[in-house]
């Protein structure tokens, strides 16, 4: 039944395939651009087909465009942002885990509200917390470091680690809890042999989430660091457009692609087990 | 379980002595293991749940406590009470930026729940290159909207984008300016916010959908309920805690909504696209008013309890609802 | 320019050199090093420090440049991170009234002395150096100038409708618009985001009377702001809104470049900086013309926009040294000449000698502009930049005059009721 | 020593309290089955021998010692659970002897414990498999296998047939009660279902509202219930209650069933009986009678005629169940359950002759609701 073509069935190719198109053409519009002449966009419009492919772009884009006096292109800060991603997205899932899990399983006095203010921290904007930041970060001297943006987005990630986490465990049935402690197990053994191998479908969850966000923020990484030590995001930002500037899009586009391909890898490979991870129980 | 027989022509029972004296022995450690086992998960366990709580107080708390300050440029200790407030209130721009919230806030989570849902429901269909299309659905959601927006820009924008686009095709009085027309500006802001979030609520969506029990549609089916029924009366009300998920995370999505703005319209035409977490950061660090900007941000945040504590409530009640039932 | 002018620069330039003959001669001396920030991170203005700190570096000095890209707050947010931190950095960019806000939360270095030896406060304009001189003591250096109210006018706009010559005032800049947009030009060529909407207003303004932009806009004085010629200025501001493009609104002004070279749209109100953009999308300075935006009197008025850098006090002997240097170097012409060559900017100095291969007719006429309305009492500070009033009051200003320019229904008379609020408001 | 004793043991959650001072104690052998409708409290009971949820008063001994303060894992217990809680990830190799892998107990020993146990259950070819691929029944024997490798000194039982099908669950209830007499361990079972209870005990702690309502070897609670409740939640169908009336004639003490009504019954209570019942002489009491005490009319209890009494009775319902027939009468205005030969054949709606055996008549207090005789 699901392969004849019924109207309703042209139909419903045809919404998605509609749909696709007008998500797609933003994308769209950057990948032209990434081929196309800094001239050629200056004179016509920043919408338009390439004259001449100039693939160039991307080479420049990675390694030899001038940001600031390194004329390295973006490779160096791409480097920068996996050192900042991939420690406080594997740290943060790891502690949103290990909080939802003894939020959820091991129920102690108080715990809802304890889960209740960690849920909060999901919505605080970033703007309002910039200053108390910048205190903490001289306390603990960290400013300008990549461990500094790594601690803050570990802190602000446990939030929602632990959201996704503690949901998911809570349909983990409490015998299974009871029988590992007849077993004789402790808190750790439990978490780690009995509950973090039930975990990978919320632990994707998590860490594409965490991943894209972590990879795209800038405010912190801008304010927080300087020169060698920022990530990609602020050096697109240093490629966009300024007041007294001509706006190098093409190589511009060609950055931008670059830079978000780590995350649509993510999404690529990793949007199957999203959507199951979601389904496993992290949305109830 | 036919294939087992019966117990009784097992062997008569076996002596189980050794994991016995394995156990005495083991419950014969020493008292300090015990005590470090006892202790240990604490320690572990309490820093993280501290680290956050106090985040989530300490920086609210700081913000609130600044609020009430002269704080310029930099934290200043001097109260000057409710004066940050008042002044916030009478300015146009927050005027403008709470009235364009209600506005876009609306328009977001209805556009993007009913796109949302519509892909979610086109996916279901046991579709091909159900991979494909849910990874184009997905994609916005990977990059930053610091690009995006700009790409955004272009594209609503009448001279270069999408009305350029249509009127060299030959449709010479076709007219798409909602991007620079101070009425309709905040709606570009929406369009641009469903394309990017609605590919998570069709994610949401369609792991509801999916975890809906098969013996539903069945029945349902069996009911005579063709396929737009069996949506309407039997699988949606059978996920309807993905709706409230769907409708928290997308108003938190709204209250902070932040980078969309600046990107597609810098809060302009004027200042008709003005949201409230524009106005905090513009405060606190365009004007250097931070002792205003807190007050912004703790009303932003006052806003949001209004949308958090009906959702904890309704929390509650499922889960006394469910205790009394289970 | 006058001979004493003149043979002042010689002095300050003679001075200037001899400065690391006097760092060699004390062995002991630490080797100056500098620590700054700034948001210019790409394109020539990051060409034009990167060479600042070449010539730094080739003075014996250690140069490390932060740059912060983005917005100005971004800027800012690190530098008040920094300060915070307790750890400034020995010199950052920072201009207008925020020099002296910014100079009372944390100390600045005392540049008064090395000021004064360089003669420098004579060769800068007076209104400038009162900016950078907080409480009476030097703490910034200006580092080049813009004029904001310049006019870039299409040649083949100007050819289409016949005029040969730009506008002089603001009536004639009416009656040429008209005329362009009965050809089916678009008369004005600006774009429409905040800072591009309060540049308009401020030329207008400017235009109509610069006595009355000091008033109004740099005094804040309420019968001024009240008076018939800021009406005027929303009235002027009125018509350029509805000769920009409706698509303006949220564009950056380099949008419409194409356009405006090839003669579909007329004039454009922006800074020097913009024929540095105009040349890098690939159009030659033969594709307009280019002066000074209408002035009712006449006479020469330069509404002036600034960068700076201001120096905070560091104890470090290496820093100390730096700033010694850094600022030297930043007053020092060859510097000066240096950067502006570079940014398309003129020079802080009213004295240098522009005629040079390396400057620009644009240049030429901006530089004589300034030297001009300096004389005449006419030059005033631009309120787009953040130069007449801080971030908070320009901020509040701006807010009226963004909402006026894209806001239709607003009358002039409302526009300038709400400025004069605004102004209450955020005093 | 006693393998399990409990002391005046009391718990609360929160305002509630759901164990109101609990009394027992089993010797080393024997089969405890703790019964009673949901939410009596007999799972909480469980939970807190396990240690799973801590005693509010009173005490927990397990062999003689004090467990109060013990960990679960120290209280030498193994536990089965109504899911099982078959850990999902492992395999039924790694389920069984993740307990012996917590103690520390040597490879060598933790696979000649697990090949014993897999042998006694016929669970070896199931080792390698994972929980997801096992029909319930082999689950059950996996979770029975994890409880049994340890060779605890006591066992838990929490429900553990109530996820199975009806024969499977028969099935099942007699390998328990086989590998109980063949092991000689101590065992406590929480159930709602009565049969099992009766079936598998040989002691029975009957609970309702957080008390144990009766404690005792399974015949007393079937036949002399010590209070109504029991009376009703044991046996299928449950005993009939009736409203009563005692009287004293010359012939001894009787109990009258729809006094005043044109078909009353009057039926003798047996001496051993009276004796205690003096104190209700004239009085209202609540009668139980045993459905299997109706019978068909020329049926004999005992051999004193006088035990057997003829009563009649109109039929409402007939239930053939195939080994017999359940018969639902109203006698003295009351409706009754009885049990008659599935021979006879009584039409509906007709009055029906049958015999009543009043030697396992029953006579509860109406105000406290126990026995009295």
């Amino acid at each position: 039944m699901a392969d004849r073509l019924t109207p309703a069935r042209v139909l419903i190719y045809a919404l998605l395939a509609g749909f696709a198109a007008f998500y797609l053409v933003p994308l769209l519009v950057v990948v032209l651009n990434s081929v196309r002449t800094a001239e050629d966009i200056g004179a016509t419009s920043v919408v338009g087909l390439p004259r001449e492919l100039a693939f160039g772009n991307f080479e420049r884009a990675w390694g030899s465009y001038c940001i600031a006096r390194r004329c390295e292109g973006i490779s160096p800060y791409m480097w920068n942002s996996f050192l900042m991603v991939v420690p406080a997205t594997i740290i943060s899932t790891l502690l949103g885990a290990l909080n939802g899990y003894s939020l959820a399983l091991w129920r102690f006095r108080g715990d809802n509200w304890v889960f209740g203010i960690i849920t909060l921290g999901v919505f605080l904007p970033e703007q309002m917390k910039l200053v108390p930041w910048t205190l903490v970060l001289r306390d603990l001297g960290l400013t300008n470091t990549i461990a500094g943006l790594v601690l803050i987005h570990v802190v602000q990630g446990i939030s929602f680690t632990t959201l996704f986490c503690r949901n998911y465990y809570t349909a983990i049935p409490q015998e299974l809890l009871k029988a590992a402690k007849i077993d004789g197990a402790g808190f750790f053994r439990i978490f780690w042999r009995i509950v973090l191998p039930l975990s990978p479908p919320i632990l994707i969850v998590t860490v594409i989430w965490q991943f894209t966000h972590i990879w795209n923020e800038f405010l912190y990484g801008v304010t927080f660091t300087s020169g060698a030590q920022q990530p990609v995001t602020a050096a697109l930002i240093a490629l966009s457009v300024s007041v007294s500037e001509a706006p190098q899009y093409g190589v511009q586009s060609a950055a931008v692609l670059i830079a978000a391909l780590p995350t649509l890898l993510v999404y690529l490979f990793g949007g199957k087990y999203f959507v199951r991870g979601l389904t496993a129980g992290a949305v109830k | 379980m036919t294939p087992d027989p019966g117990p009784a022509t097992a062997p008569a029972a076996p002596a189980l002595d050794a994991p016995r004296a394995a156990a005495r022995r083991a419950a014969a450690r020493p008292a300090w293991r015990d005590a470090i086992g006892r202790w240990l998960p604490h320690l572990v366990l309490w820093p993280p749940l501290l680290v956050s709580v106090v985040h989530v107080l300490g920086f609210t708390g700081y913000t609130t406590w600044m609020s009430f300050t002269a704080s310029t440029l930099m934290p200043d200790y001097e109260w000057v009470g409710l004066r940050n407030y008042t002044a916030v209130l009478n300015s146009r721009n927050w005027q403008i930026a709470t009235d364009n919230l209600l506005i876009y806030g609306a328009g977001f989570v209805v556009l993007t729940t009913a796109l949302g849902l519509l892909l979610a429901v086109l996916i279901d269909q046991r579709v091909r290159g159900e991979n494909l299309f849910r990874t184009i659905y997905l994609y916005p959601m990977a990059v930053s909207f610091v690009v995006t927006g700009t790409v955004w820009a272009w594209l609503l924008n009448p001279s270069i984008g999408i009305q350029r686009l249509v009127r060299s095709m030959g449709w010479g009085g076709f007219r798409f300016d909602w991007l620079v027309d101070r009425e309709m500006a905040i709606y570009t802001i929406v369009i641009a916010g469903a394309w990017q979030a609605s590919g998570f609520a069709m994610a949401l969506f369609l792991a509801g959908i999916r975890s809906v029990d098969a013996d539903l549609y069945k029945a349902a089916q069996v009911d005579g309920a063709g396929p737009w029924r069996i949506y309407r009366r039997v699988v949606l009300p059978a996920i309807w805690p993905i709706f409230i998920a769907v409708l928290v995370i997308l108003l938190q999505y709204t209250i902070k909504t932040f980078d969309l703005v600046r990107a597609l319209t810098g809060g302009g035409p004027g200042i008709a696209t003005q949201l409230p977490a524009l106005v905090v950061y513009d405060l606190m660090f365009q004007r250097g008013l931070l002792g205003r900007g807190s007050a912004a941000a703790v009303m932003m945040l006052l806003s949001l309890l209004l949308v958090l504590v009906p959702y904890f409530g309704f929390m509650r009640w499922r889960r006394h609802r469910e205790a009394r039932h289970g | 320019m006058s001979a004493t002018t003149h043979r002042r620069g010689l002095l300050a330039a003679a001075g200037l050199l001899a400065v690391p003959s006097v760092a060699m001669a004390q062995a002991s001396a630490p080797r100056p090093r500098i620590t700054v920030i700034s948001q210019w991170s790409a394109g020539s203005d990051g060409a034009a420090i990167s060479r600042l700190g070449e010539v730094f570096t080739a003075e014996g000095g250690v140069w490390e440049h932060n740059p912060v890209p983005g917005f100005t707050t971004e800027m800012m947010n690190k530098l008040r991170a920094d300060i915070l931190a307790g750890n400034p950095p020995a010199a950052s960019q920072l201009k207008g009234p925020e020099i002296a806000a910014w100079s009372r939360i944390a100390p600045t270095v005392d540049l008064t002395q090395l000021v004064a030896a360089a003669g420098y406060e004579q060769v800068v304009a007076p209104d400038l150096a009162r900016l950078h001189k907080p409480q009476g003591r030097w703490a910034a250096l200006p580092l080049q100038v813009y004029r904001t109210n310049t006019l870039f006018a299409s040649r083949r706009a100007m050819e289409r409708v016949g005029a040969t010559a730009l506008p002089k005032t603001w009536a004639e800049f009416n009656d040429l618009a008209a005329r362009m947009k009965a050809a089916g030009i678009t008369p004005v060529a600006n774009g429409g985001i905040r800072w591009d909407d309060g540049q308009k207003f401020e030329c207008a303004l400017a235009g109509i009377n610069p006595a009355t932009y000091r008033k109004a806009i740099m005094e804040l004085d309420d019968g001024a702001l009240r008076g018939a010629e800021v009406l005027g200025a929303f009235r002027q501001l009125r018509m350029i809104s509805e000769w920009m493009d409706p698509a303006a609104s949220g564009q950056h002004y380099s949008t419409f470049l194409p356009r405006f070279v090839r003669g579909e749209m007329g004039m454009l109100m922006m800074g020097g900086w913009a024929q540095g953009v105009i040349r890098h999308a690939g159009f030659s300075d033969q594709d307009y013309l280019v002066g000074q935006v209408p002035v009712d009197n006449g006479r020469p008025c330069f509404v002036l926009n600034a960068d700076a850098f201001i120096f905070w006090r560091r104890r470090e002997p290496e820093f100390q040294a730096g700033q010694t240097l850094m600022a030297n170097l930043v007053m020092s012409p060859r510097v000066q000449e240096m950067y502006s060559q570079i940014t398309g900017s003129i020079p802080v100095r009213t004295d240098m000698d522009l005629s040079g291969a390396g400057w620009s007719t644009g240049q030429r006429e901006a530089a004589a502009s300034l030297a001009a309305a300096v004389q005449a009492g006419q030059s005033v500070l631009s309120l787009a930049h953040n130069m007449a009033q801080t971030n908070q009051m320009s901020a509040a200003m701006i807010d009226v005059l963004t909402e006026f320019v894209h806001n239709r229904s607003l009358r002039p008379e409302q526009g300038q009721q709400r400025l004069a609020e605004a102004v209450e408001a955020a005093r | 020593m006693s393998a399990l004793r409990i002391a005046r043991l009391r718990k609360r959650f929160g305002a509630q309290e759901v164990l109101k001072g609990i009394d027992l104690e089993i010797g080393s052998g024997e089969f405890l089955v703790l019964v009673g409708p949901s939410g009596c409290g007999k799972s909480t009971l469980l939970n807190v021998i396990a240690g799973l949820e801590k005693a509010g008063e009173g005490t927990v001994e397990i062999g003689g010692r004090v467990v109060n303060d013990v960990a679960p894992k120290d209280r030498d217990i193994a536990m089965v659970f109504q899911s099982y809680a078959l850990y999902p990830t492992m395999t039924v190799r790694q389920n069984i002897t993740f307990g012996m892998e917590c103690r520390r107990v040597p490879r060598p020993q933790q696979e000649e414990a697990l090949a014993r146990v897999a042998r006694l259950l016929q669970i070896e070819a199931l080792l390698n498999r994972k929980p997801s691929q096992l029909s319930g029944g082999q689950r059950q024997r996996v979770a029975m296998g994890r409880a049994l490798v340890r060779d605890p000194m006591l066992f838990l039982f929490d429900e553990p047939l109530s996820n199975l099908d009806a024969k499977l669950r028969v099935e099942m209830r007699m390998e328990i009660k086989q590998l109980h007499r063949r092991i000689g361990a101590t065992m406590v079972y929480v159930t709602h279902d009565q049969i099992e209870a009766m079936t598998m005990a040989t002691r029975i702690a009957v609970m309702h509202q957080g008390e144990v309502q009766q404690f005792a070897d399974p015949e007393t609670i079937y036949n002399r219930p010590a209070t109504l409740f029991v009376a009703r939640f044991m046996g299928a169908p449950p005993m009939n209650t009736v409203a009563a009336r005692l009287t004293g004639g010359a012939e001894g003490l009787a109990a009258i069933i729809g006094a005043g009504r044109p078909d009353e019954i009057r039926l003798p209570v047996p001496e051993e009986l009276a004796a205690r019942a003096g104190p209700f002489r004239d009085r209202e009491v609540v009668l139980g009678i045993r459905p299997e005490c109706i019978a068909e009319a020329d049926r004999r209890f005992g051999a004193d005629a006088r035990h057997s009494v003829p009563i009649e009775a109109p039929v409402e319902m007939t239930e053939p169940t195939g080994a017999e027939t359940i018969v639902l009468m109203r006698l003295g205005g009351e409706a009754l359950l009885g049990r008659v030969s599935p021979d006879i054949r009584l039409p509906v709606g007709a009055p029906a002759r049958f015999a009543l055996d009043t030697r396992k008549l029953c006579l509860f207090d109406p105000a406290t609701e126990r026995l009295i005789a």
